[in-house]
């Protein structure tokens, strides 16, 4: 957050390895689920729900009599893909959109602002619901709808870089030199946002995933039975009484989750160097 | 100045083997310092010396990660001692107080004494006025900070008297206040407390001439009144020379030279020192070729056990090179670190002078003053103004107003350039001279007025600019190259000329793979002037292109110009607030003011014999002025 | 301040008046296309299912006007809306206003108790970290900021009806309360629930703006002739209010989204399950409604943010008043 | 409106109801089980908790009865807000000319006599010793205005659409009130019920309540055992027995309902001990409520119905052996068991065991309808039906549950596990109440059918489903020649047997295929006991039933 001070920063913090360990071991889940939980969506509703420490069960089973531990690790790759998309998604959109905004001004700019006013005030439950109505429910298509509500804060993001680089003098020099407004848009600032695109993108992930877990929750993201961490909470909340862990495993593993890639978010800004835009 | 004999009396405070270490090593590699009452002791040095880290360790301002070592005594102190000459007040308040204990602080122990040292021992001024006050406190608040108990708001108004303000500007907030005036609030805000040593780093460097002027004359009064210390931290030797009793020279963290002003900048021991005077451009008369030391300031932890200058010296001998000299005594309290003081007075020898400057007619006058205003040899001859040939650039009334200000930045400028020719446009701030060059170069549009190129409004402008700082001049996110390939791909002009574009500026073709942050600010300006030739343009504006280089870069730079003149016959617009680099580089100057063209005509009429009230007045308030005088 | 009164600020108020009104407008055109365009028909959960007679799902519809066109039943609503009129909830019957209201308590107490602790926690420990940069205590803060960021209110939620009101009893498990502090006690749960995210991210913005202003010259200066460092706080915080309040601001918009889920977490009936379930019944008067007002509050702190400014940074007051 | 349209209001508004309660606890909606959606309305006779569970009666008054809703009610008048739970709160404040009893039956109320006069004309003679909470008589006028404020589409718009079949309401006599149907209709007789569409109410209080009646300010006044003493919408409501009660006096003094719309908060209050009573307790959550200490969970037959609904013309399940595949595909006893915990009984016909009430027991029932053809459980079987059919690889095709019922859910994930082995690709989706409602009508080719039957008629559901404009679109002459007979049959042992008939024709051709038959449950803490507890209890004078017990 800070500026970087000289002294002790070359040194990798012990929490920003602990993170990197614990996304690669989500992210290896989610590649290689087949491989990790092959029996993660195995039903057995002759058992039903057990409470864990069973044998063959360690965090036990839910009312499918599938296994928590497998199901959650399955789950990790609606925990990774689908906030990843949202945030690159949102981004793609904030990256053109902002640059253009920002460099170009006037009526680009005035539409992109009111676009990200309108996106803002507007309840993102009633878009949900209303999109998934619309095209039918389903993960990807709150993943869409999330991309629409997180890009009116990336726009405003990139829009304030890029309005801060563009006076700088190296733009006005290209501006001098005749060269094409969409190079110094994309080849001349791009790269001096980059650090705050990247540390963005991952504090977006983080957000998303939280996001995600949140519609899930309510019943709008995946369709029941698949492996997700929101949708395994909401549901485990009916086994608390029978199998606490259906709901604390897949709780604690978005909250770890999404602390991991927030730190690991806000170690990249730092040695990136980032600036701190407050607003 | 005060008295000759300041020097003598019992000292302000005393520093001892101070070090300054940061993680990647010293910065300040041991230096003892003292201060007597009402003297002045200029730390002189160029970016990286090291002199700021000093004044910031003896207030224990230091940043995080950087630490001290070190002692400093502040010896006990009668509170009776010579006041301001509206000592009533000065002494009731001291009164309250007492006499002063001795203090002697450990630099390396952390916290605790501070308080008692910072405000009513030692106050510190910083550079900039615009950033050293709080934006959303009014000013007497500001300065009533440091003051306790009663009586408060009068206390602020007689400061604000002694500091030369009105009463009404307690009421006022800094952005509502000139740059001058925000640096008179700070010095009244530093004497609030009754300081008796007053540290000033650079007081004067983000302020206009003129301003400069009042403020250092304000400081010296209250000097003299309060018979208060002074260290003076300062890049700028003239300064140092008009304002100094003693001047202590630091190179890479280390004090190279130091004695009496007149001692040590008439008759340095030290080549540094000698070279560095010899590189601040004469405002009287024109150099062909301006002396520079080659290379940049070291690092100062990257120095091993030599001198620091060795690397830089035209008379370094392997004794230089071997082991760190030791502060020596020359002459009665005037002691500098060199093996051989000597040298210092003799002429660089040519193998040492820098490259681009590497001509022959160079190689025996560097250094040595000429009088000739501009030598005939100099091929780039005034051009013949009244024949017929096509003037280059052409102002004629040009005006523009920025939306909500309430002065127009510009107000009906003619404006003329020949081919070959260079003219400077010199003004203090505000006075409209970057409105003008950025209008020049397209980046703004005039409200009103005609701006041709050769007779032509329209088509194709080959002008291109540089700008004033070194560190935004280039794209962080590029490299040297790319920077340089992106210029002439928008030319039309290969990418194979990025080697060739380097050369041309002195850089080795090998920077092209560089990032700029890992360049000297010289060397990035070098790389944004090789960025400007790229489209071959015909005029070259430079919007103050050398006030943020250290002086000896700043000539380096300079000689370049001059140099690409003769071999490109470019013609230059050269921006500044600096009238000595006016008068190195232009053949005819414009001076403005308030948005308006006051004084024109060729450099040496203008500055030789100024005409205009207001150019009569920014050639006054030139430190080398005074020195003059 | 006195200056404020004339000219120049109710010329701002007006223009920004004026653009709230033309969002608002855009809006509720938005949300009632949206709402038309969701599946499902109102007569239809009016009615619930099984064999209905054409005829009578027509007039179901004539009486809800769901059988003009759509311009029609915007127009409709626009005329009424601007006489203060929002029309009854087709589900409930009743009228909007009072239906609101009823439900505005709830949310108005939960989130305003929300923010309270945010900022009343969150920025003296964003302060702390600031000044404290590197300690072990600002690693320490700051690494709990991230994991209060990260965590879901509904997860966070459920941990404390589990652990406060069941486990120790010391709080309610459901409920709203009658009168003042009866209500607090019912309602401290879920706003801690709320608070902690948002308090998390009110940490981490103090310490930037802090930490940006402790990093200014003016601190440098104002150590440099003696001020002692509650003095230089002080001061830091004063320029440091600028971003904050800012943020603040905009945490207001975020705070209403925050409440769907934990009144869901804590079956609150406010204004969030209010919406959740007008949304679902297709319920475009209350929708509409509700969208409105919750735009009209962002809307409003994003101008009173604006307004406080003009009392925070004389400069914005100097440049406010030249206009 | 067609006959069955009107008998149709009745059950819709079963379904309405499932539809309101549903959304107001639909924010919670994948935590929920079937709460909102499994109204304990119109059991058959048979009380399968009932008293024998209970501890015996002490004789005591229950000073305070602490009920957990498991909704919010912000309304208590039901014509304004219809959610079931607004039926148990009004229903012991307000009476209608008639009411219901435990076992179902019509039972006199504020009229002491109903005469049926001819097809469509219902003569009701209003008893003199009624009184309503402000100690004033109820007079024939209160009644037909009362009558005229249901049928106002303003005051009342959740039930005005009942009585859409109402001719005229006059009165007829000084004590008496006629009311003409336009069509002849079995179900009329319940329209002016407190437990379908009419709540009686002083014509003062309508008229001085305006159209706002069953608000915190203009509470309900009626002539019922208790009168609300103290309403905060979407908080709490309380209740306390009134003087002025013309029949024995119930052992309750006061009712305290506090609602908890979240499944998981009621539960939590409850092993707080925070309730006394608590209604519509999720069968998921079972369990957990059952071994809540002090804790009595009570269930009945609330004569629903689950099962999957083929559109018999849409492709691939036009084809019968895609439909038997499917059929043998789907284990409905590992279902009952272990999803619904032995809550419910494996369904065998359209129509619930618990509607042949008068003719058999429900056990008997159970018996007489197990003998329409089933389909076992094998996936062998299934394998070969599909063999044979158009798709012998398999296919895919979604099936939406309503959220408000999370365990059809969870029983269709169950069976598509199974479908997968024999090629079939079930997605399973999840819509609100109101969609899935909306997709019914659009005839998808596979759809769940969740039904709670409203009359004693054991036709109820067959005759929708095997008469015209059926959901699947199944049309079968000899069913429907069959159902016709039946139709026109008064004697209810012959009846019956048609619709054992019809529905073994139908099950030949699965175009419906039963699930399962559905309870649903209260808790009761164990100072409290339940006599004569059936679905229909809640809807009568049910604090009557309640004692204090040891």
């Amino acid at each position: 957050m800070s500026r970087k001070s000289n002294a002790g920063r070359r040194r990798v913090p012990v929490v920003a390895i602990l993170s990197a360990a614990l996304l690669a071991f989500v992210a290896i889940c989610a590649l290689a689920q087949e491989i990790i939980a092959p029996n993660a969506l195995e039903q057995d509703i002759y058992l039903g729900v057990v409470g864990g420490g069973v044998e063959g069960h360690l965090f036990g089973t839910d009312q499918l009599g599938r296994d928590i531990l497998q199901l959650s690790l399955a789950g990790a790759r609606s925990a990774l893909a689908g906030p990843l998309v949202v945030a690159v998604g949102s981004m793609l959109i904030g990256f053109f959109l902002g640059t253009y905004a920002g460099y170009r001004g006037g009526i680009v700019d005035m539409l992109a602002g009111r676009y990200a006013d309108l996106l803002l005030a507007l309840p993102a439950v009633l878009l949900a619901i209303v999109v998934a109505g619309l095209v039918g429910r389903g993960y990807w298509v709150t993943v869409a709808v999330l991309i629409v509500l997180f890009s009116p804060s990336d726009v405003r993001l990139v829009r304030g870089a890029v309005i801060e680089q563009a006076p700088r003098p190296y733009i006005e020099s290209a501006r001098v030199l005749g060269i094409r407004p969409s190079r110094i848009m994309f080849r001349h600032i791009a790269p001096n946002i980059v650090p705050i695109v990247v540390a963005n993108l991952l504090l977006n992930v983080a957000f998303a995933l939280v996001a995600l877990s949140s519609l899930s929750y309510l019943g709008l993201g995946v369709p029941p039975g698949a492996p997700d961490w929101g949708r395994q909470l909401a549901d485990g909340r009916q086994l608390l009484g029978d199998n606490p862990l259906a709901a604390v495993v897949p709780g604690v593993l978005i909250i770890l989750t999404a602390t991991a890639v927030n730190l690991l978010g806000d170690w990249l800004s730092d040695l990136l160097d980032r600036r701190v835009v407050a607003r | 100045m005060t008295t000759s004999t300041a020097a003598e009396r019992a000292s302000l405070l005393a520093v001892r083997d101070l070090r300054v270490m940061s993680a990647a090593g010293a910065v300040v590699a041991g230096l003892d310092l003292t201060v007597a009452p009402g003297e002045t002791v200029a730390i002189v040095g160029e970016s990286g010396s090291g002199k700021s880290m000093t004044v910031k360790a003896l207030t224990g301002l230091l940043p995080e990660g950087v630490h001290a070592t070190g002692r400093m005594d502040l010896p006990a102190r009668d509170p009776g001692h010579p006041g301001r000459s509206d000592g009533q007040d000065g002494l009731s308040s001291r009164n309250s107080t007492g006499r002063r204990p001795g203090l002697e602080i450990d630099l390396a122990a952390p916290g605790g004494a501070w308080r008692d040292v910072r405000g009513g021992r030692i106050a510190l001024l910083l550079q900039d006025p615009f950033t050293s006050l709080s934006p959303v406190h009014r000013c007497g608040e500001q300065i009533g900070w440091a003051i306790s108990g009663s009586g408060r708001d009068e206390r602020v108004a007689r400061l604000l008297a002694e500091v030369g303000l009105p009463a009404e500007v307690a009421g006022k907030y800094p952005f509502q206040l000139s740059g001058g005036m925000r640096q008179r609030v700070a010095i009244a805000a530093g004497l609030a407390a009754d300081p008796e040593l007053l540290i000033a780093d650079e007081p004067t460097t983000a302020l206009d001439v003129t301003t400069q002027h009042e403020v250092l004359e304000l400081i010296a009064r209250l000097q003299r009144e309060r018979d208060m210390g002074l260290i003076l931290i300062t890049h700028d030797l003239r300064l140092a020379r008009s304002r100094a009793d003693r001047v202590m020279v630091m190179y890479a963290g280390r004090l190279i030279e130091e004695g009496s002003t007149a001692r040590v900048l008439d008759a340095p021991a030290h080549p540094y020192t000698a070279r560095l005077a010899a590189c601040d451009p004469p405002l009287t008369h024109r150099l062909t070729v301006l002396p520079t030391i080659p290379g940049s300031v070291p690092r100062p932890w990257s120095v091993g056990a030599e001198c620091a200058f060795a690397e830089r010296c035209a008379f370094a001998i392997d004794a230089c090179r071997t082991a760190e000299p030791s502060l020596a005594e020359v002459a009665d309290g005037h002691r500098a670190a060199c093996v051989r003081p000597e040298t210092a007075v003799l002429p660089v020898p040519a193998a040492s002078a820098d490259a681009l400057a590497l001509r022959p007619e160079a190689t025996d006058e560097a250094g040595t003053p000429e009088k000739a205003a501009v030598p005939a040899a100099a091929p780039s001859v005034e051009p013949d103004r009244g024949a017929a040939s096509p003037l280059l650039l052409t102002v004629e009334g040009l005006a523009k107003r920025f939306p909500g200000s309430a002065v127009p930045a510009l107000d009906g400028v003619d404006l003329e350039i020949a081919p070959g020719e260079a003219v400077a446009v010199v003004g203090e701030s505000g006075s409209g001279k970057t409105t003008l060059a950025r209008c020049v170069v397209g980046l703004e549009r005039a409200d009103a007025g005609r701006i041709t190129f050769l007779g032509s409004a329209t088509g194709a402008r080959r002008v291109q600019i540089v700008f004033q700082d070194p560190y935004s001049a280039l794209n962080p996110g590029l490299t040297v190259g790319t920077s340089l390939a992106e210029a002439l791909r928008a030319a039309g002009r290969p990418k194979s000329e990025v080697g060739e574009l380097l050369e041309l500026v002195g850089l080795p073709a090998a920077y092209a793979r560089r990032r700029p942050r890992a360049l000297s600010g010289g060397e990035r300006q070098r790389v944004a002037i090789a960025r400007a030739l790229a489209p071959r343009a015909d005029l070259l504006v430079c919007d103050e292109s050398v006030s943020a280089l250290d002086v000896s870069v700043q000539a380096q730079v300079l000689n370049l110009l001059a140099d690409l003149r003769r071999r490109l016959g470019l013609t230059l617009l050269f921006i500044t607030h600096d009238l000595a680099v006016a008068r190195q580089i232009a053949d005819r100057v414009y001076v403005m003011h308030h948005g308006r063209v006051v004084e024109t005509g060729p450099v040496d009429s203008v500055l030789g014999a100024p005409a205009h009230e207001y150019t009569q007045r920014l050639l006054a308030s030139i430190p080398a002025a005074d020195q003059a005088d | 301040m006195k200056r404020l009164v004339t000219g120049p600020v109710p010329a701002f108020v007006l223009r920004r008046a004026g653009a709230t009104v033309l969002l608002l407008l855009a809006l509720s055109l938005l949300v009632f296309a949206l709402l038309y365009l969701a599946p499902g028909d109102v007569a239809r959960n009016l009615l619930g299912t099984r064999n209905v007679t054409p005829e009578a799902l027509a007039e179901i519809r004539a009486r809800h006007h769901l059988d003009e066109p759509f311009l029609q039943q915007y127009w409709r609503w626009l005329t009424h809306a601007v006489t203060g009129d929002f029309g009854t909830s087709i589900r409930t019957g009743r009228p909007i206003g009072p239906l609101m209201l009823e439900k505005t308590g709830i949310t108005a107490a939960t989130a305003g108790l929300a923010f309270l602790l945010s900022v009343l926690v969150g920025v003296p420990a964003g302060v702390l970290t600031a000044v404290r940069r590197g300690r072990w205590l600002d690693r320490v803060l700051v690494t709990a900021s991230v994991v209060g960021v990260s965590a879901p209110g509904f997860a966070v939620g459920l941990l404390l009806l589990y652990v406060f009101a069941l486990g120790l009893g010391w709080f309610p498990i459901y409920g709203t309360g009658e009168g003042f502090f009866d209500a607090l006690w019912h309602l401290a749960l879920p706003a801690v629930a709320l608070a902690l995210g948002l308090g998390a991210f009110v940490v981490k913005l103090t310490r930037a703006a802090v930490i940006r202003e402790l990093d200014q010259d003016y601190v440098t200066f104002a150590r440099g002739r003696g001020l002692s460092e509650a003095a230089t706080l002080r001061i830091v915080l004063r320029n440091a209010a600028i971003p904050i309040v800012t943020s603040l601001g905009l945490m207001v918009a975020y705070l209403f989204g925050g409440t769907v889920l934990i009144e869901v977490t804590f079956a609150l009936p406010g204004l969030g399950s209010l919406m959740e379930e007008s949304v679902l019944f297709k319920d475009i008067p209350v929708v509409q409604a509700l969208t409105l007002a919750v735009a009209l509050v962002v809307s409003a702190t994003a101008f009173l943010v604006d307004l406080s400014y003009l009392i925070i940074d004389p400069r914005v007051r100097a440049r406010t008043v030249r206009r | 409106m067609a006959d069955i349209d009107e008998r149709g209001a009745f059950s819709r508004r079963g379904l309405l109801k499932a539809a309101v309660t549903g959304v107001t606890i639909l924010s919670a909606a994948t935590l929920l089980e079937a709460c909102g959606a499994a109204p304990a309305r119109e059991s058959g006779t048979s009380g399968s908790g009932g008293s024998a569970a209970a501890g015996t009666d002490t004789g005591k008054e229950i000073e305070l009865l602490r009920v957990a809703l498991p909704g919010s009610l912000s309304n208590l008048y039901p014509g304004q807000e219809s959610g079931i739970l607004n039926y148990y709160v009004a229903g012991i404040c307000m009476e209608g000319l008639v009411g219901v009893d435990t076992s179902g039956a019509i039972v006199p109320a504020l009229a002491s006599k109903v005469e049926r006069a001819s097809p469509t004309t219902y003569v009701y003679t209003i008893r003199d010793d009624a009184k309503f909470h402000d100690g004033s008589p109820v007079t024939a006028d209160d009644i037909l205005h009362s009558i005229e404020m249901a049928r106002d589409a303003k005051v009342s718009p959740s039930t005005a659409s009942y009585w859409a079949n109402l001719d005229k309401a006059t009165k007829s006599g000084a004590n008496e009130i006629t009311l003409t149907s336009k069509t002849a209709d079995e179900a009329f007789g319940w329209i002016p019920s407190n437990v379908d569409a009419l709540w009686i109410a002083p014509k003062a209080v309508w008229e001085k309540a305006k159209n706002q009646i069953g608000t915190a300010q203009s509470p309900l006044v009626g002539s019922g055992p208790y009168k609300v003493t103290e309403f905060a919408p979407d908080s709490h409501v309380e209740l306390t027995r009134v003087d002025t009660w013309r029949g024995p006096r119930p052992k309750v003094a006061k009712i305290r309902f506090e609602f908890i719309a979240d499944d998981n908060t009621r539960l939590l209050a409850w092993q707080a001990n925070k309730a006394d009573m608590s209604l519509n307790v999720p069968l998921a959550q079972a369990r957990q409520w059952e071994a809540a200490p002090g804790t009595r969970v009570v269930y009945a037959a609330d004569r629903s119905y689950a099962g999957l609904t083929f559109n018999v013309t849409a492709k691939p399940f036009d084809d019968v052996h895609v439909r038997k595949a499917v059929a043998h595909a789907i284990n409905r006893d590992a279902i009952v068991k272990n999803i619904l915990h032995g809550r419910g009984q494996v369904a065998t016909a359209l129509s619930t065991p618990e509607q042949f009430g008068g003719l058999w027991t429900p056990e008997q029932a159970t018996k007489e309808l197990a003998a329409i053809p089933q389909y076992a459980y094998d996936l062998e079987q299934a394998k070969k039906e599909l063999a044979q059919s158009s798709v012998p690889n398999g296919f895919t095709a979604s099936l939406s549950y309503p959220n408000t019922g999370p365990h059809l859910g969870t029983a269709a994930l169950a069976f598509a596990a199974d479908l997968k082995k024999i090629g079939i690709t079930l997605e399973v989706k999840e819509l609100p109440i109101e969609q899935w409602l909306a997709e019914l009508n659009t005839f998808p080719p596979l759809s769940y059918m969740w039904y709670f039957n409203t009359t004693g008629d054991p036709a109820e559901l067959a005759s929708w489903f095997l008469g015209e404009g059926n959901p699947a679109k199944y049309a079968n002459d000899g069913v429907a020649a069959t159902m016709a007979k039946s139709g026109a049959e008064s004697d209810p042992a012959r009846r019956a047997a048609l619709l054992v008939e019809a529905q073994s024709a139908q099950a030949a051709d699965v175009a419906y295929l039963p699930l399962w038959w559905g309870q649903s449950a209260i808790a009761l803490s164990s100072a409290v006991g339940v006599r004569d507890y059936t679905s229909y209890t809640l809807l009568a004078n049910w604090p009557d039933h309640l004692y204090a017990a040891k």
